[in-house]
């Protein structure tokens, strides 16, 4: 899609209210553009069907964590920038902000103190996936911005 | 949203048969029934994601907290997976070293 | 989704550029958010795709048919209602607008002069599908507010 | 977006198997296809909607313009279609009393 001939860069807008229960239409939207676009091949589209999770899954709680009134009710935004061979993915939350250096550092998952921690794995995942990633401050919030390419570079595991 | 979940006994384990997508809202129906599994005293469990299209983080950290309640009591829980995508996120982020992981039941089992 | 205990009505917005290719995003929302409330069953799920596909395509061609300039790129806009029970589905496009009590009026299908004329069955079907229907004018072009209720009474058809 | 076509000849007629969404963006391929047909002469043409998963009033004009030049040709246009969600399309459009639509493609020759 959105590669036609004369097509050069497509943006697609997704609000969506901050809800477990759609997590799933993110990665249905973020799935169906990258399958439009043939440089994309099923396991990159993967990929973005998983960062997209993680991004909305954090964005979600970071607003359903705050006291009820507009930064827990506000939309969360995703903005997709679908231009041939590459997908920039914008997610946009109310969530208060965090920083992202600043990440409680976890053990090695194979030592078994690991265990203790059920959380923490998203943002590495994304780490990995995304070619480019950036978290910008923004309006109460944060606007995680990442950048995916048809191909990860192979052999790169969470650390 | 759409999480199937079917649980067996075979050969003294508990298996548990997943299906669907685990994510952020269909998670904490996974992890009430691994906790109820452990409640009841059950501490070999078999999670079969044999049914599984996607799995993230969340999916993941369920998994883990499982792991640890039942090694705390002496059990283990083993993973059915051969899907290569959903296996890919077990290998890039380690946890394929940490999950005994079969091709099959029996597999997992056998350890 | 959406329909859970808190839930009152969900708001989800989905912005897309006017292209063909991107028609079937819009049925892939509708089509999630049909499915994850109970009271919508499959059939009434692809009513709902069908109506959405036809009103996108309609705002889609409105769009392309102007001269180069921004109401002829700008987004089209869909706007998900979704409560328990009922889905409303606005979708706006900046097409200049049309008058839809003054339509063409095509010979009945069975009469064979009606094979001259491919189209003019997006509306039509529409109102067929939908339990509510409005077109307003706005802003350059068009509003179309569609209500669905879990089921179309039967034995409707197109007249 | 995902349209498949497949061609093939059975007892004097055209078949062309459908498979995938027909709307806006993939009809235009369908309608070419059936243009060329007509053009090779081909005026007896069976469309298989077996693998159609989708179709809207864009698709079904193009089924309407490739009916009409097959009838000004003296041919016919069959359809074959079973599916109840697609056949619905047909039904409350009227059209199932325009084409002739058939379980299997020898129902649909048969006429
Ligand atoms: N969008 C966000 N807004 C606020 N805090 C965030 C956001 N994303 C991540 N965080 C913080 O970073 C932590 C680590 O995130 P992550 O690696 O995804 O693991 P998890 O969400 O499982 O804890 C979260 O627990 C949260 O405190
Ligand atoms: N959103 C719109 N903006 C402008 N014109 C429209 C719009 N929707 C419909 N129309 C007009 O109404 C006509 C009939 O629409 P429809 O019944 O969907 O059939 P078709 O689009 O196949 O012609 C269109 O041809 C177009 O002229």
């Amino acid at each position: 899609m959105v590669v036609g001939p004369e097509a050069e860069v497509e943006v697609v807008v997704l609000a969506l209210p901050p809800r477990p229960e759609v997590v799933s239409v993110a990665r249905l939207v973020v799935g169906a553009l990258a399958a439009a676009d043939p440089s994309f091949d099923d396991e990159r589209g993967a990929d973005l069907r998983l960062a997209v999770s993680e991004a909305c899954t954090n964005a979600i709680q970071a607003q359903l964590g705050r006291p009820a009134g507009p930064s827990h009710d506000a939309p969360i935004e995703l903005r997709f920038e679908v231009g041939p061979g590459c997908i920039e993915l914008a997610v946009s939350d109310h969530g208060g902000g965090f920083d992202p250096d600043r990440l409680e550092s976890h053990p090695a998952v194979t030592d078994p103190a690991r265990l203790e921690y059920e959380g923490g794995l998203g943002i590495p995942l994304i780490r990995l996936l995304a070619d480019e990633l950036e978290f910008r401050a923004a309006d109460g919030g944060t606007t995680v911005v990442m950048t995916f390419g048809p191909r990860v570079s192979t052999g790169r595991v969470v650390s | 949203m759409d999480l199937r979940l079917e649980l067996s006994e075979q050969g003294g384990w508990s298996v548990l048969l997943v299906g669907g997508e685990v994510d952020v809202a269909t998670a904490p129906r996974l992890r009430e029934q691994l906790i109820k599994l452990v409640n009841d005293q059950r501490f070999q469990i078999v999670v079969d994601l044999g049914g599984v299209d996607f799995i993230d983080s969340t999916g993941l950290g369920v998994l883990i907290g499982a792991l640890k309640r039942v090694r705390t009591q002496g059990g283990e829980l083993a993973l059915v997976c051969t899907e290569r995508r959903i296996l890919k996120v077990f290998e890039i982020t380690g946890l394929d070293r940490v999950f005994r992981i079969g091709g099959t039941v029996e597999e997992a089992m056998a350890g």
